[in-house]
């Protein structure tokens, strides 16, 4: 175990790692989630109180899931490079938050889109909305925090300190919103209850969360190889490996 | 399948706008996601190559001799 | 050798103050400002008394977390760029312990002045008098909060050019919780309610931040003393 | 006291080589400072003097590598002078961001009066000239009982007068046993000086 | 032999507008900063669209308004902290067309921006369609306003330490009929009345600063120099 | 060209007073500068060589007396270099605050070599060392075409290959029938150099 974490702290065999299962994942990716789109588009059927809008959510909620937990990746990531000190840390919190903040923002959007039909706004100030646009800010800050150090090594410390504080607020926020929405006695909106989702519609469902965990993962990976070429371009390896 | 003709498809009972623009938005940020770090480092193995050519020459060496770098 | 922790301390917040004396302008301005802000939003709401007594727990609370945080982006701006921070740095005190003498000074100086202030606007906004008491203490708690989280930000961004708007951007979120607990005590106590539940969140998070954020914001010093 | 430190000497650097943004900047810098040894930095602009002096403070721990070892009792100084332009000169001097505090007034004073501020006492720092503002800044070496001094171009900006001064007194810390690193452009001419070039180092 | 003062206007601004596009976030942070800002209202005041859709031109114009503020205190400080400005004044054009120009990179920069993303404001707050159009041309012309304003104190605060709030004091007074003709124009136009009176107040406005407000910001400038 | 300025000269001073805050600094200058001159404005911390300077350009009034004339023709260059850190060497020369604008690069790069940047025109200048950030400001002087210079400290944080370099760049600055007025501290050793000792009319 330990010297699987030692050798993915390091760049050359982190780098061979990335690109053998990235040729692996980068099809099995791409057709599940044509698969599970298909599934859920075509062949699931119609959910008797919303009809076909209700196909969002093939989408919609495998984004927001996984766009939650990729903030505890990167807060993770930032963990080990602050205490470790290991430099494949900060490339992986480099990567993940490009990529989780594109992931809330699919989330968000799908939802403000479902959100027309259902509830005639394409807004509502739900209280897990609410929380997942802060996770949107949340992802936002780090990548600002990021863009403003002109100093990579420092700027990947700067936001490993910010993404644990996030964290150590994440259930706080979440916490604080469910409150703050009750105290306001809520209009009549409400999600579809979660137990009520029949089989059929279920197992898309599964396999399009499934899809986005890969389609993270991958992203993630293509990312850390891009920034691996970029500050190692000096190195032999790099070059060796290039050829 | 539960529609029955393509046209169908495109219009869910009123609602394909919808689902569709949805999955249009997320196709477009997904390619979006995968395309860019695609293109970073097309870019930057490209850069790094001709910079390797150009201090291969300003040694007077061919590429094949710098093949045998040693590992850093 | 070097003084105790404890006279460290009052002596940094010693120093603080007595800057902030010499120019008795730093202390009154904000709460000038704090009043200006409260009475644009009349302005831009619409007079009704009802209306405003009904949302005055929400103005307040937003503009105190607005104006904390435009305060507290500077925070450690002016010790940075004399080098007093680089000394802070090798100390042989803890960096967190200067950090948290710097929030210290500046809640006293800001928070506590507007809670004791904080009476004349819940008047211009028609709040009930029995919320007052718990609006004054909402505030000193919930800006001792906002000042921490303050302080993680301004350390994260001291070292950078325009940090202005960026440090808002790491702080609001962060800061929700705070908003939120704040309006719910000054609510329920509107209301005639107990807000002992809201004051006692209010009190957990600020002392779990007096804890916590010191250490992150000695973390953000350190790496931005790097650059 | 850090553990690359050799027996005796106040600051050894072993084969200490240094990064700044993607650029090597130095490489292979190999020094050893004992008690009452003067030393001077030189080195043309850019050749990393400040980043050196601040490595070897523990301000800077990005991109530096090999063996740094200093004495735990030492002093930084520098570009700036941490000096707060709202307080006075005495208030100034009486706080020191290295957590410090001088209570005796007199002390104090006559830090003061031994760097030409005497009647300053009470002006508010904002309001000196340059020179006068470094001059508060330098004053801090009558008061420190550090053994190490690092200062950075501490030189700069103080007339002829103010450099003989502080000249003498770099040479008394040495005879007192302690050590002082500094940077200067300006060669100077004190007993028992010893120069070390970075660009010899250049990477 | 100095360029035309075109020329000089147009190399000032191109100066601007290069230095921020080194740094896109320059851009993209002050709009995050607003939807923030206007997420913070909901979280205040609850969430009932009703509510909000009442108070929407309201929020938007005192959140314009602050953020405004927020980001013109700072600017010319950068300039005076460098010597630019003092080479400004020694310039053979008027220090009043520098004001300008710094004055104009502003506003492209964040006013501009600002009334371009205004539509997700409004959809976030429940703001009728139609009242669209008349936001963002009411904040172009009222932002142009505001960091008119702003200039000016920036100006006359840029030698002090501490000028933040110090500003806010001298602007807010002088910015309420901006407030109130914006929030006059976005009302009318929410309600499906016409606006265009509203609106030509404010074009007056920003055409009245135009003129005036460079040469009292170069005044001030002139005196900050002293200091 | 200001009216008390004489016939012939770049520069006259006649009995001119200064006072900041509310104490006199210098009492009765007189100077006459023609072209082709080199001066020096010598005098301890704080006897008012940055004032007197800030006096001349225009840019303090208050608190001046006496009468300044002044060619138009005319470089200020203080304390503070006008550099913006995020631009880069070739942009931040590009253009001036003095609202010059210089479009042909060749002449940009030209003085950057000069001052010992080739190699840094597309480095950001936040990103260089102290001197080096005091020679972007210094390649000004090789783009200038002002009669009159008028320079505080320019020799601060410069390496001596640097100060020889500066120091020649004045000089042909005066061959070609311009004049300079600087301060240092150091003793200069240049052909012509005349010095002004303020020491002497202090208040
Ligand atoms: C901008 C608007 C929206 C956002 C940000 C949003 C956010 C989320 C999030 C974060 C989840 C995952 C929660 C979890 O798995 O525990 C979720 C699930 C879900 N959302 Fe949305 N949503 C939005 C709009 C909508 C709309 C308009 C609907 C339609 C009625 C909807 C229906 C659902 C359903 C049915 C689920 C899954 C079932 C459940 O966990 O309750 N959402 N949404
Ligand atoms: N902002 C100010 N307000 C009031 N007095 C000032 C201010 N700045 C400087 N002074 C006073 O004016 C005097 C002259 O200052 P000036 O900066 O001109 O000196 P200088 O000759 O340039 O000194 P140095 O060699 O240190 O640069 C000093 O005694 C100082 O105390
Ligand atoms: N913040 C920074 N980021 C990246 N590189 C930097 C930074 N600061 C300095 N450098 C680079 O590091 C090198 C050394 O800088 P340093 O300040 O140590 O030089 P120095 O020897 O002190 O020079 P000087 O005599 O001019 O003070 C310079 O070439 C500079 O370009
Ligand atoms: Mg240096
Ligand atoms: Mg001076």
């Amino acid at each position: 175990m330990w010297t699987f974490v030692h050798k993915m702290g390091s760049p050359p065999w982190f780098y061979r790692f990335a690109t053998i299962v990235i040729r692996w994942l980068l099809p099995t990716v791409l057709l599940a989630l044509l698969a599970g789109s298909v599934w859920g588009l075509l062949y699931a059927p119609p959910d008797f109180r919303q009809g076909n809008s209700y196909r969002i959510i093939y989408i919609h909620v495998p984004a927001a899931v996984v766009a939650l937990a990729g903030y505890y990746v990167m807060a993770i990531a930032g963990l080990v490079s602050l205490v470790w000190k290991i430099k494949m840390a900060d490339t992986a919190m480099r990567a993940v938050a490009p990529v989780g903040a594109a992931l809330t923002f699919v989330a968000l959007v799908t939802g403000a889109i479902w959100g027309k039909p259902t509830w005639g706004a394409w807004w509502v100030w739900d209280a897990r909305i609410t929380s997942m646009l802060i996770l949107f800010f949340l992802y936002l800050g780090v990548m600002a925090l990021f863009e403003a150090y002109d100093d990579k090594a420092a700027a990947a410390k700067a936001c490993a300190v910010l993404s644990l504080v996030g964290t150590v607020n994440i259930p706080i926020i979440y916490k604080s919103v469910d409150w703050w929405y009750s105290l306001h006695q809520p209009a009549s909106i409400k999600f579809t209850g979660e137990s009520a989702i029949d089989a059929s519609m279920l197992y898309p469902l599964l396999l399009m969360i499934g899809a986005f965990y890969g389609l993270f993962a991958l992203l993630v990976l293509l990312n850390m190889k891009a920034e691996l070429l970029g500050t190692h371009r000096q190195s032999a390896w790099l070059r060796s490996e290039l050829r | 399948m539960y529609f029955e003709s393509a046209a169908a498809v495109w219009h869910m009972e009123g609602h394909g706008p919808y689902v569709w623009a949805a999955y249009g938005i997320t196709a477009l940020v997904i390619i979006l996601m995968l395309v860019m770090p695609l293109l970073r480092s097309r870019q930057m193995s490209r850069a790094i190559h001709t910079e390797e050519r150009r201090r291969d020459l300003a040694q007077g060496r061919t590429s094949e001799e710098g093949q045998h770098a040693p590992e850093a | 050798m070097p003084p105790e922790l404890g006279l460290f301390l009052r002596f940094q917040v010693q120093r603080h103050l007595s800057a902030a004396l010499r120019r008795p302008g730093d202390i009154f301005n904000p709460l000038v400002f704090f009043l200006m802000v409260v009475t644009l939003f009349p302005l831009g709401l619409g007079p009704d008394p009802e209306v405003l007594a009904d949302f005055a727990p929400g103005i307040v609370w937003v503009v105190a977390l607005l104006s904390s945080l435009t305060v507290s982006s500077r925070l450690f701006q002016a010790d940075y760029e004399d080098g007093t921070l680089e000394q802070l740095a090798l100390a042989p005190h803890p960096l967190a312990l200067a950090a948290m003498s710097e929030v210290l000074s500046h809640w006293l100086l800001s928070g506590v002045v507007l809670a004791l202030a904080s009476p004349v606007f819940a008047a211009m906004l028609n709040m009930p008098v029995q919320a007052i008491p718990t609006l004054m203490l909402s505030l000193v708690l919930g800006t001792l909060c906002l000042s921490l989280t303050g302080a993680i930000g301004a350390a994260l961004t001291v070292g950078l050019r325009r940090g202005g708007v960026l440090l808002s951007l790491l702080t609001i979120p962060l800061t929700v919780p705070v908003l939120i607990f704040g309006v719910g005590a000054v609510r329920e106590a509107a209301l005639g309610y107990d807000p002992s539940g809201w004051l006692a969140l209010l009190g957990a998070l600020a002392a779990g931040g007096l804890v916590l954020a010191p250490l992150a914001a000695a973390a953000g010093l350190r790496i931005s003393l790097e650059l | 006291m850090t553990p690359a430190l050799r027996q005796g000497s106040l600051l050894t650097l072993a084969d200490v080589s240094l990064e700044r943004g993607a650029r090597r900047l130095l490489q292979g810098v190999t020094l050893e400072v004992g008690s009452a040894e003067l030393w001077q930095l030189v080195g043309s602009n850019g050749s990393g003097k400040t980043s050196l002096l601040r490595a070897i403070a523990g301000l800077a721990r990005l991109g530096v590598r090999g063996a740094i070892g200093r004495s735990d009792s030492f002093l930084y100084q520098g570009h700036l002078p941490g000096l707060k332009p709202l307080l006075t000169c005495r208030e100034n001097l009486r706080w020191h961001g290295s957590g410090r505090v001088y209570t005796e007034m007199q002390r104090i004073d006559e830090a003061l009066a031994a760097v030409g501020l005497a009647g300053y006492e009470d002006s508010v720092v904002m309001q000196l000239s340059a020179g006068q503002q470094r001059r508060v800044g330098l004053a801090r070496l009558w008061l420190s009982d550090a053994a190490l001094w690092l200062l950075d171009e501490p030189f700069t900006a103080i007339d002829l007068k103010g450099t003989a001064l502080l000249e003498s007194r770099l040479q008394a810390h040495c005879s007192a046993g302690g050590s002082v690193v500094f940077t200067s452009h300006q060669p100077t001419a004190m007993d028992g000086l010893q120069v070390l070039d970075l660009n010899q180092y250049a990477a």
